[in-house]
């Protein structure tokens, strides 16, 4: 009787794994449905080789160029891990060998709590602080600058915290020969225990690459929408994302699958990145200690 | 002490699930140029029948036809009139009119534009207000998001075709327009009259630039003078149901006029 | 050669340590730029008022009660959903993959995948899925769904480790007095790992309240009292969205709302981390 | 199958001619993935004995002891060849009720093992589990169990503290007691006394021996000279072409006097010198 009791109790847990597993197919399931008619009426060349984003509701009359706003996409990443990267690992080679254990502690603390601070509240201050400074230095003020140093803070804590956590794995060992072998600090630092914890901060920086590329709203607050390719950093740009969220409320017929098509790049690519944090994971699982 | 606690959310959600049957709820859906005109109109239609609840969300005016037709909402909301393709299997009625012009910042001195210069600001031939009889800053040039009826009717009154727009910014809904119009001393943007004269009145810092010589106001939109103004209307579903109709009826009638003026619309006779 | 290392070596480290220490400072001076930011404009629209009247004029006047009620009404659909499916699946990646590895390697695989999903997508999939084809429309329901689906991932996984963490000898000795394994998972597993099931709830609470690109398109903006979670209701994150975008005159409310919910996470992640350090472990023995 | 629970109480018996064995293993194997554990073993363990099992490390002495009341069902990729009977009934059968075997087969760990709980929680959730509803009921079989153990005395004034409280020699005492406690017919004790001290050691190995004639005891020891104190059946394990295999078992006189493998002899000589 027992038995069988652990068997239903096997078979509840199971079916409620495949509805968890399962979310993930209805997901990509309902992405490529719904992309489905404007691959069909479009193909996949026309996202990258029409004139512009002009998406009306019939095929015939819109233009449907996405890649404006892949590059928008990418450049406010490659620009907020750029600023957010150092920044990062230098927060935690900071908290792990150079600061006092009580500013460490205060230090980290901030981190958390900067972790802590919502998407929209980032981007209502930059719109509100940051886009009116921009503006006077150099107007339209919303502009790509403006996105990347949003989203530099946002993913910052993401890269710190991971890579203070794979340095405090590091045994004590590392860094008490490499100061018995009489290197400063600094040389230590950067000769051993940063290889050492090459793997950990590697994943962080993609991690954050991936929360960047996806985060939407406070993007969208302060980036001015406009879809082009900017020339500079004070132009404004799209990003894939703020292309959804700014047009799906209205979007209907092929403009509609098209802004589904923009969800699947999107989630193709971070899941490329998720299969390559997970890569690194393993290929240097026996080296992080 | 967790199946407790999970056993408590459940009720909660439980309870809350069980809606009474008396209830009737209506979902509007659309233009939000309309929306701030239908909250209020809605509001007096629920103190007035209790029980009825009518739920209002934005999102263009070619979203409200799209729902509207699909049954996602009871009624659309549309600030242009309907295309041939989208007559299908909607009922449409025409709420009020309203029209739509160029605004700028209540401190901006410039006090009118010719079609000509608005057209070189929107197409990037005029980068400058000093060009156009302005202070020596650049302008902020903000373009409606796509699917926006102002976009539509702007683009067709100007003939600017749609690659040739070379704005700094794009804006979504009215709202968002307005906002950012009324923190930036150099920006432009084409709005709704309705929406934008009923921020005035509130002390937004805006000001309407005339169109052609004439001044852009309700008056101008109710003497039929103002060049470029459009219907705002409802669409139902042909088969729409009895509370539908009701509430269609209610805000069709002259019990609202004083709702649709207050909100700087011209109602229809 | 030596002698010119030693003398390049200590300027080198002297300047390394000058670069974080500034770099340090300048994180700090932003965060505290935020924060002072939010803190000063909001305190002066914060009162009991704000708190318990409905929000007027479009949220510029008024307060945001009926906003704090959707947005709870949300999270506890949310957590409602994802916590029992992710305790579930939780238990049986923990405890039963041993008969079933490719199986679990499976739902592993596709967790992960789910958790690199953008937010905005899953509010492309909720609009589709839970607002049109199961017919919800834009409501409290739907977007606490959208919400579950999203930090199920995250749940699961958090779940997982604290499952992972129940010393295996219990389990052993469980099994060798041959006590059943529903048993061993109702009384000693779960029990055992509340402080990790609690963090994980946490951590899915923290990001689902911190979440808004995932609700625009489900659960809505409508900012009237929800009646029944089929009505539309709009999250604090929205809120504070619309009157940053939409609202000419908003700032003030907007700044008050984005304190309130500032601190409402903090207050969520300090007590749980307390509860979760303090509270769990006596009462686990004692019991 | 159901095993019925063992209540009789024989006299001393280990008369190997007499009574049939109540655990047999033939030709069992066990794999780890590729790896085996062991290979080929037979042995057969007589009621009423204590059995010893005796051998270096790693030749699959513990794998052996925990394929008895297949507790290696946990282990993920773990495969077992060959049969084993408990009375004369497979215990890997699929009928086979593994919660009733393993009542009736119990195990100690090497590593003392409390669950987390209060000491006398750690004795009454296996009981509750196994049915006995009657508190009254519950509360003697602990007293019972935990004098059995000789632990009563010292711990009946703190039946609520956690049993992580104990010292390392009281926890393992109070392990055996909770497996007592279910009125095992068989025992088995991987290495109990080698994560002790000395003094808790002897106490174990004395409680071990004095329940030679109520249960069936087998006990993984690498202490040659616990098993010569206590075993009347002793089995030899070694490693042959990288897996475990049983070279020699018979009673404890013949085993330790005179051996028939070299194999054995030269690791007993090795006790010696």
């Amino acid at each position: 009787m027992d038995s069988s009791g652990d068997r239903w109790l096997l078979w509840v847990l199971r079916g409620s794994a495949v509805i968890a597993g399962g979310v993930t197919l209805l997901v990509i399931l309902f992405l490529v449905a719904a992309s489905v008619p404007a691959f069909q009426h479009l193909g996949v060349v026309r996202f990258f080789t029409d004139a512009s984003w002009h998406p009306a509701e019939y095929a015939a009359e819109g233009t449907f160029n996405l890649w404006p706003m892949l590059v928008g996409s990418l450049l406010v990443t490659a620009g907020a891990v750029l600023i957010a990267a150092p920044l990062g690992v230098g927060a935690a080679v900071f908290c792990q060998y150079y600061a006092p254990g009580a500013v460490a502690a205060t230090y980290r603390r901030a981190i958390e709590l900067l972790a802590g601070i919502p998407s929209v509240v980032f981007g209502f201050w930059g719109l509100i602080v940051l886009v009116p400074m921009i503006n006077q230095w150099h107007p339209p003020g919303q502009s790509l600058l403006a996105a990347v140093l949003i989203l530099s803070l946002m993913i910052l804590p993401t890269i710190a915290m991971i890579s203070d956590a794979s340095m405090a794995q590091l045994p004590d060992e590392y860094r008490f020969s490499a100061e018995a072998l009489g290197l400063t600090r600094w040389a230590t630092v950067r000769g051993v225990m940063l290889p050492a914890a090459a793997p950990g901060v590697l994943t962080g920086l993609i991690l954050a690459t991936g929360r960047a590329i996806g985060e939407t709203l406070a993007v969208l607050m302060v980036c001015g929408n406009i879809v082009q390719i900017p020339t500079s950093a004070f132009e404004p740009v799209r990003t894939l994302t703020a292309n959804i969220a700014l047009e799906m409320a209205y979007a209907a017929g092929d403009h509609r699958a098209s802004l589904f098509v923009t969800g699947l790049i999107l989630t193709f690519i971070v899941v490329a990145l998720v299969f390559i944090v997970e890569k690194i994971n393993r290929r240097f699982s026996s080296l992080i200690p | 002490m967790n199946q407790k606690v999970f056993a408590l959310l459940l009720a909660g959600l439980m309870s809350s699930c069980s809606a009474p049957d008396d209830r009737v709820r209506l979902e509007v859906t659309g233009s939000s140029t309309i929306a701030p005109l239908m909250s209020e109109m809605a509001k007096r239609y629920e103190s007035r029948y209790p029980g009825v609840r009518i739920d209002i969300q934005t999102g263009g005016s070619s979203r409200g036809i799209a729902d509207a037709a699909s049954g996602v909402a009871d009624i659309g909301m549309s600030s242009r009139a309907l295309k041939d393709s989208e007559k299908g299997e909607v009922v449409s009625y025409r709420l009020a009119m309203d029209g739509v012009a160029l605004v700028v910042h209540a401190d901006n001195p410039v006090k009118s534009l010719s079609d000509e210069q608005i057209v070189g600001i929107y197409t990037g031939a005029i980068e400058n207000w000093k060009e156009v009889g302005g202070r020596e800053a650049p302008i902020n040039c903000i373009n409606r998001a796509e699917g926006r009826s102002e976009l539509e009717l702007f683009q067709g009154f100007f003939g600017i075709a749609p690659a040739a727009f070379q704005p700094d910014m794009i804006a979504g809904e009215n709202q968002h327009g307005l906002k950012t119009v009324a923190s930036d001393e150099n920006a432009i943007i084409y709005l709704s009259i309705g929406a934008s004269e009923y921020e005035v009145l509130n002390g937004t810092p805006i000001k309407l630039l005339p169109m052609r010589g004439v001044e852009a106001s309700a008056e101008m939109v109710a003497a039929g003078t103002f060049p470029l103004s459009r219907p705002l209307i409802l669409i139902v579903s042909s088969e729409s149901s009895a509370p539908v109709k009701r509430f269609i009826d209610y805000v069709l009638s002259s019990e609202v006029h004083d709702l649709i003026r207050q909100q700087s619309y011209v109602p229809v006779q | 050669m030596k002698s010119l290392i030693h003398r390049q070596r200590k300027p080198a480290d002297a300047f390394a340590a000058v670069i974080l220490w500034v770099m340090a400072m300048a994180v700090s001076f932003v965060f505290v730029w935020i924060v002072f930011s939010i803190v000063a404009g909001g305190l002066s629209s914060i009162s009991r008022e704000f708190l318990t009247k409905p929000p007027e004029f479009s949220g510029r006047s008024g307060g945001i009660s009926t906003v704090l009620v959707s947005t709870a009404v949300i999270l506890m659909i949310c957590l409602g959903a994802a916590v029992p499916l992710g305790i579930a699946t939780a238990l049986f990646l923990s405890e039963f993959t041993g008969n079933d590895e490719w199986f679990g390697r499976l739902v592993r695989r596709s967790l992960d995948v789910l958790a690199g999903v953008p937010s905005i997508v899953f509010g492309l999939f909720g609009s589709v899925f839970f607002c049109r084809v199961l017919g919800m429309g834009y409501s409290l329901i739907a977007g606490g769904l959208t919400l579950a689906c999203m930090v199920l991932p995250i749940f699961i996984r958090s779940a997982e480790a604290g499952l992972r963490a129940v010393p295996e000898e219990y389990r052993s000795t469980a099994a060798a007095l041959g006590i059943s394994r529903r048993a061993v998972i109702f009384r000693l597993i779960l029990p055992a790992a509340v402080p990790g099931l609690i963090s994980g709830l946490i951590l899915s609470l923290g990001r689902a309240a911190a979440e808004t690109a995932a609700l625009l398109y489900t659960s809505g903006y409508v900012d009237r009292m929800p009646e029944s979670v089929f009505d539309s209701g709009r999250s604090l994150t929205v809120h504070i969205y619309d009157l940053a975008m939409n609202v000419p005159g908003g700032n003030s409310h907007a700044y008050g709302s984005a304190l309130v919910l500032v601190v409402l996470l903090l207050i969520i992640n300090g007590a749980a981390t307390w509860i979760g350090e303090h509270g769990l472990r006596r009462r686990l023995i004692r019991s | 199958m159901k095993f019925e629970t063992y209540s009789s109480s024989r006299e001393s018996c280990c008369d190997r001619e007499a009574c049939a064995p109540v655990l047999s293993a033939s030709d069992l194997s066990l794999f780890y993935g590729r790896k085996a554990a062991f290979r080929g073993v037979n042995l057969d363990i007589h009621e009423g004995c204590i059995t010893a099992l005796v051998g270096p490390s790693g030749c699959g002495k513990s794998s052996f002891l925990q394929s008895l009341n297949r507790l290696t069902d946990l282990i993920p990729a773990c495969r077992i060849e060959g049969t084993v009977t408990c009375c004369g009934k497979d215990i890997h059968e699929p009928a086979t009720d593994l919660i009733a075997l393993r009542r009736r087969v119990g195990l100690i760990f090497q590593k003392p093992s409390p669950l987390p709980f209060s000491i006398r929680r750690n004795l009454d959730f296996p009981l509750r589990e196994h049915g006995f509803t009657d508190r009254g009921e519950r509360e003697a079989k602990m007293e019972s169990a935990l004098r059995d153990v000789c632990l009563w005395d010292e711990v009946k004034e703190r039946l609520d503290s956690p049993a992580t409280s104990l010292s390392g020699g009281q926890q393992q005492r109070l392990c055996i007691a909770r497996a007592l406690a279910l009125e095992p017919q068989v025992l088995l004790l991987d290495e109990p006394c080698s994560a002790l001290d000395p003094i808790s050691s002897g106490a174990v190995e004395d409680l071990i021996a004095d329940l030679r004639n109520r249960f069936t005891v087998v006990v993984v020891t690498h202490n040659l000279a616990q098993a010569r104190r206590i075993a009347d059946d002793v089995a030899f394990f070694w490693v042959k072409e990288n897996a475990g295999r049983l070279i020699e078992h018979g009673p404890a006189e013949a085993i330790f006097s005179d051996p028939e493998n070299e194999l054995t002899r030269a690791y007993i000589a090795g006790l010696r010198g």
